[in-house]
């Protein structure tokens, strides 16, 4: 996708410009409460009017307010998931499935029903009516529903935050699976960093309606992370793995790691939050953790009363977290040898 | 097929007219339309199909003449009629100025309706007419039926109205006749339109009317024969 | 253009005074029939919808007979209210009372349509937290359904200033006393020559009808909680073929 | 006690086809002028929606004399009509569309009070899903309108069984061709002894409308998404002074 | 609060029954959805009738179908903050918490109604309309108009749900403030044991329909701590602390505990996550946690793969979570010693 925009709007008090030129595949739009990012998503789904302004999604230009350009939402082919999913409450799941898919040329249409109901999980839901579906069933009826049109471009405005934590992890992985199976190029909305380093790597940031440059989400990730209860959260794709009596050992990089048997055994992307990583200076004996690893301390990133830690295992990056007090006894320095140790229930599954 | 416009309080009379001419004209499709003599005429005026038209109201009459509907030699005299005062049996009145001392009498609207002009009328020549109006004592209904019906139901004590209608009282009584001398003789021209002069079979009815039969059916409902 | 007789101004006051009179009459009771419909269970709920509807199916002349019937001299309730010397018959309230039950059709149907959109959950809410039942009536399903009595308002309003035939019959057809604009109309129409009249009439009661209408816009707007509660009338845009032009 | 002449149940007959008829017409009309008035910016809409209320605010008689007016041989509709060899004035077709025209602003009125209701999200997902305007009006406003379109029918339906004025003025009273259960009870107030008659007539009138009404509520339960969305007709008990009594 | 309820009710297919007599201050009431639990909320609240049965509240008959008894709801002095929180939209903030107000008798009156909004934060609203509330306010809002009313019994029909993670860690610890503050007993109904177990002692069980008894909640919440996503959370009432060094030391029974300075400095309750502790056979050296505990095994408790640990520190208890093998390894069994190590960073302020 390659999206080039330059916008200016001004809502009673709230004015919004944006002017930036953007390629790839999964984007973030990122910004608090009021910072216009649904206001973006209005413009270039055609819902609302520009000042001034243009926007050219992969080379069709679909608004040029100089030239009297304005293609109507509906012949844009970009596609929104809203917050609240908005079924038509009139139609049975498949009726709501199939609205936009009908609309679509046929040479347009990626992908049949059948297929994105099965990866989605809305199978036994086909025949019933929208009323009585669950927020997360609605969540994936109106992404289904939004993918089966096949857009150009799906934006996907806050699709989650009506949903609770439980429903939340139900539905990231089928989101993210559903996203990069489907190739369909994004524009994803979320306040949490979290949600966001899942499904986007780049975002553009927003602050009081005014666009305010295109950052890396790891980047500002960690520079937030003396925000999160959890600390940073580390993000570990682990490889093939084998039993190890109760437990199972994921390749990782050149190491292996030992995670509980709960989360399964399938290669996958895993959680592991910097503040469960313990740090000792010299090898532990007889203890409950069961990972011990040996890493360099690469970089101290104070932040907030902590100190960051990013440690070097074995040419794999690791942040940890510990108290001042902590770094100053370990002698931790950009060098130091540590032996970093992790529990095997300190690891989740997200994909 | 011979279309008729006829005033609604004419409606006994022609239904009947109608029946007997039949009779004579077994092949003969009639369509009748009752109304108000003012909405008939405006719906000639749009040019909705009508070949006789009878008018309760001379004013119509020559507001179809001026229209150039009907031609100024169609125009005949159909029946007269004549005003009666009804109230309740135990109102105590002979002759109009005897109306003064009653709380209230309804006449038909003098703007609407002919049998109000004629009533307002009597009532001026008889020197009543300003003072029952202006003291509230004048009710003014929308047509004569209304004004019987007042009476007939005892909202007012007295009402002017034709001598035809007062046949349909229920509990009103007829108190006396008001002379009629006293207002402008009440006709109901009737007339062919230009279309009906063109129809044979308009022709025979308004002849049939005219005629004896005609005559005597009218003045079995009450209304007064032409001379 | 517009020449109005003395007669005239004066139907025009009348009718003024007896639609608002009629409309505002007509609040309190249509408030009542259409809580009875929305809430309560009656046992006879669809007799009573089919009675409100009356005044809507018969010809408004069998209205006013009816009327006359009830409020005559001879009529029960007219009887009754002639002992305390109160006549209704040929006044300008039996006007209103004509116009009132010809709108009340309107107005019932107009607030059920706004109370059966009330969230029962804030008349549970009201009721724990200590509100009796025509309290919580009063103080919450009164105010939520002013916009929906205001509509019904604007409604009675504009029927009763067309009212014709149930009026003439009650209130009989007297210049200055109970000949509202529709009966002063009704006089010119019967008149060779008398619609100049008559249509400057007219345009005086749509003028007059706009004015409310448009009062009635306003004052909606200005409880309109409906709308404001949710996303705003901005993005009604949805259903237009370009968003602002 | 109920006894009937031939024409009254052409009457009755009548009534019951134009009332259909007209309601039938006015719907589509309604929904239409609904649709304006509630999603278009049209510079003229206040001028629109009161233009929609004449015929309330106006006398049915001369709503009755305008569309003569314009339906006569000598208007210029019905002189355009009548090249076509089509006749309206005296027709029963005069006598549906002069009880359209009548029903048109309660029909309106309700539909826009559902449209209002509708979640302009939905509206917006359905274009973003690639529906133009008019496919959105017809696969999502519409469907959604229905409610309140079948209570606008309903009342549409009442209110031309008692049409009267209008009618008699377009139409005429022809017994049999376009006498309507209003015109034969005018006529019968006009004939000696008719009381019953006429009463016998209202009757059936009423009978008739309360079929159609209960007939609109089985309908509105069938089509209510806008109840069953909800916690359902069971928390309206709030209200009650007892919940189950 | 004694509540005395014997009620049976048919609702379509759905049989609801229970017979109950509960004493206290802090109640629970827990079951899947779909269980009854609202019905029985609007049975006491008198929004529900019941087919038979009686309700005796404090000795108070507030219903009884043999003897005819029913008191309306506004007579019950029975209150009931809901899920979403239904305030009135035509009335400011300040009108909706004077609502039942109003309503109540002088003498039955507890709080006045600045020292409510001080507590629960309202100030700063009390002139706003409801509609631009935020839902954390709303829900605020909602507690506070059922407080002012000073019900002799307030039933809390999940009241967070609808909030999202940070609403409701930001609303728990005011309703618990607020509901010890005010003294007004309480019903609490939860789909969160955690929610629970901050909130209330005991709970009434609710399956199908049908009441299955009261239970403790810790011990149901022990019951499930396999099925937690963190195993089980201790919660540890901390006492007085001292500044040492950037970090915070906790009275916690007769040892001391070293917190993240972040959490604060007052008493209060922590939680602290079972998998969050590690344990050693022998004393560690030079490590990243800041507290090291000597403990006693008192238990050991199996589930779902792995050991529970019910430690004693000192008297004080706590549990921790390890897999079989390490288990195995460091020997535990009950009575062994072993040492606990926790990071500062692992406890979190509930209240
Ligand atoms: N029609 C309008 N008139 C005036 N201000 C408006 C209008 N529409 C939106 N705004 C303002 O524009 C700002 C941006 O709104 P927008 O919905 O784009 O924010 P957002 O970034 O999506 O926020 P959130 O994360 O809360 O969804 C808000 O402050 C809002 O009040
Ligand atoms: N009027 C009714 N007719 C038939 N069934 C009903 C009715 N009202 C409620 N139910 C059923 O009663 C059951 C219990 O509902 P209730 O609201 O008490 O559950 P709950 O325990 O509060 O669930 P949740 O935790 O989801 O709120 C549900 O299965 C519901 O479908
Ligand atoms: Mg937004
Ligand atoms: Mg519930």
């Amino acid at each position: 996708m390659q999206l080039e925009v330059d916008l200016k709007l001004q809502l009673g008090d709230f004015a919004f410009s944006a002017a930036f030129d953007v390629t790839g595949r999964q984007i973030g739009i990122f910004g608090p409460s009021g910072s216009g990012k649904s206001t973006l998503v209005n413009l270039l789904a055609g819902l609302l009017h520009p000042d001034r302004g243009r926007i050219v999604l992969n080379g069709r230009c679909l608004q040029d307010t100089d030239a009297g350009i304005f293609l109507p939402p509906e012949r844009r082919r970009v596609g929104v998931v809203f917050q609240h999913a908005h079924l038509f409450p009139h139609l049975s799941v498949r009726n709501n499935l199939l609205y936009g898919y009908r609309r679509t040329r046929p040479w347009h249409r990626k992908l049949p029903l059948p297929e994105v109901a099965r990866a989605l999980d809305l199978e036994p839901l086909l025949e019933r009516g929208v009323a009585c579906l669950s927020g997360g069933e609605r969540q994936r009826v109106a992404l289904a529903r939004a993918l089966l049109a096949a857009p150009e471009l799906l934006i996907l405005d806050e699709p989650l935050s009506a949903l609770d934590h439980g429903l939340k992890e139900q539905i990231i992985p089928f989101l993210r699976k559903a996203l990069r199976r489907f190739e369909i190029p994004y524009l994803y909305i979320a306040h949490s960093l979290n949600e966001m380093r899942l499904l986007t790597n780049r975002m553009l940031l927003f602050k009081k309606g005014t666009f305010h440059g295109l950052a890396d989400v790891e980047q500002v990730a960690r520079e937030r992370m003396s925000r999160c209860d959890f600390g940073y959260l580390n993000h570990l794709q682990l490889g093939e793995s084998r039993e190890v009596g109760d437990l199972q050992a994921f390749r990782w990089g050149r190491t292996e790691l030992i995670v509980s048997r709960r989360e399964g055994s399938e290669p996958g992307l895993f959680e592991l939050a910097s503040k469960d990583i313990l740090l000792f200076k010299r090898h532990p004996e007889a203890l409950s953790a069961r990972n011990l690893l040996e890493a360099t301390v690469a970089e101290l990133v104070p932040c907030d009363g902590m100190i960051g830690v990013v440690l070097d295992c074995a040419g794999e990056g690791l942040v940890a977290t510990v108290v001042k007090e902590a770094a100053a006894e370990l002698e931790l320095r950009q060098g130091s040898r540590v032996f970093a140790v992790i529990k095997a229930v300190a690891f989740r599954r997200l994909l | 097929e011979l279309r008729l416009s006829v005033n609604a309080s004419m409606r006994e009379a022609v239904l009947e007219s109608v029946r007997a001419f039949r009779n004579l004209h077994p092949d003969a499709v009639i369509v009748s339309n009752f109304a108000a003599s003012g909405a008939l005429a405006r719906q000639m005026a749009a040019g909705a199909p009508a070949d006789l038209f009878i008018s309760a109201n001379p004013e119509w009459m020559d507001f179809v003449v001026a229209q150039s509907l009907v031609a100024t030699d169609q125009v005949y005299i159909l029946a007269t009629n004549r005003q009666v005062v009804v109230g309740s049996a135990t109102t105590a009145a002979g002759q109009l100025t005897d109306l003064a001392d009653i709380t209230r009498i309804a006449i038909a609207s003098p703007e609407s309706a002919p049998a109000g002009r004629y009533a307002q009328q009597a009532l001026r020549q008889a020197g009543l007419y300003d003072e029952l109006r202006s003291a509230g004592r004048l009710i003014l209904a929308r047509d004569v039926r209304q004004a019987l019906l007042y009476a007939d139901r005892g909202e007012v004590d007295a009402a002017i109205i034709y001598a035809t209608d007062a046949r349909l009282a229920r509990r009103a009584v007829i108190l006396f006749e008001v002379p009629q001398e006293l207002h402008e003789p009440i006709r109901y021209p009737m007339a062919l339109t230009l279309t009906g002069q063109k129809k044979a079979l308009a022709v025979a009815f308004r002849d049939f009317l005219l005629a004896e039969a005609g005559q005597a059916i009218f003045a079995a409902q009450g209304f007064v024969l032409t001379d | 253009m517009l020449e109005f007789a003395p007669a005239d101004y004066q139907a025009l006051w009348l009718s003024a005074r007896v639609a608002t009179a009629a409309s505002l009459l007509v609040l309190p009771v249509g408030f009542a029939l259409a809580w009875l419909l929305v809430f309560s269970r009656l046992p006879g709920k669809a007799l009573l919808d089919g009675l409100v509807n009356l005044p809507l199916v018969l010809p408004p002349v069998v209205v006013g007979y009816l009327l006359l019937l009830l409020l005559g001299r001879q009529g029960w309730l007219g009887g009754l209210l002639a002992r305390f010397g109160i006549q209704v018959v040929f006044t300008w309230r039996a006007a209103v009372i004509a116009s009132a039950l010809i709108g009340l059709p309107l107005m019932v149907r107009a607030i059920r349509l706004g109370m059966e959109q009330i969230d029962p959950h804030l008349l549970q809410a009201s009721r724990t937290l200590g509100a009796a039942w025509y309290d919580t009536l009063l103080t919450v399903v009164l105010p939520l359904s002013l916009p929906s009595m205001i509509a019904g308002l604007s409604l009675a309003f504009a029927r009763s200033l067309g009212e014709f035939g149930a009026t003439i019959i009650v209130a009989g057809n007297i210049p200055g006393i109970t000949q509202t604009i529709p009966l002063a109309i009704y006089d010119y129409s019967n008149t060779p020559g008398g619609e100049a009249r008559a249509l400057a009439l007219c345009l005086v009661s749509i003028v007059l009808s706009y004015v409310v209408l448009l009062l009635s816009e306003l004052a909606l707007r200005r409880f309109g909680w409906g709308t404001s509660r949710r996303q705003g009338s901005g993005s009604r845009a949805a259903l237009r073929k370009s968003p602002s032009s």
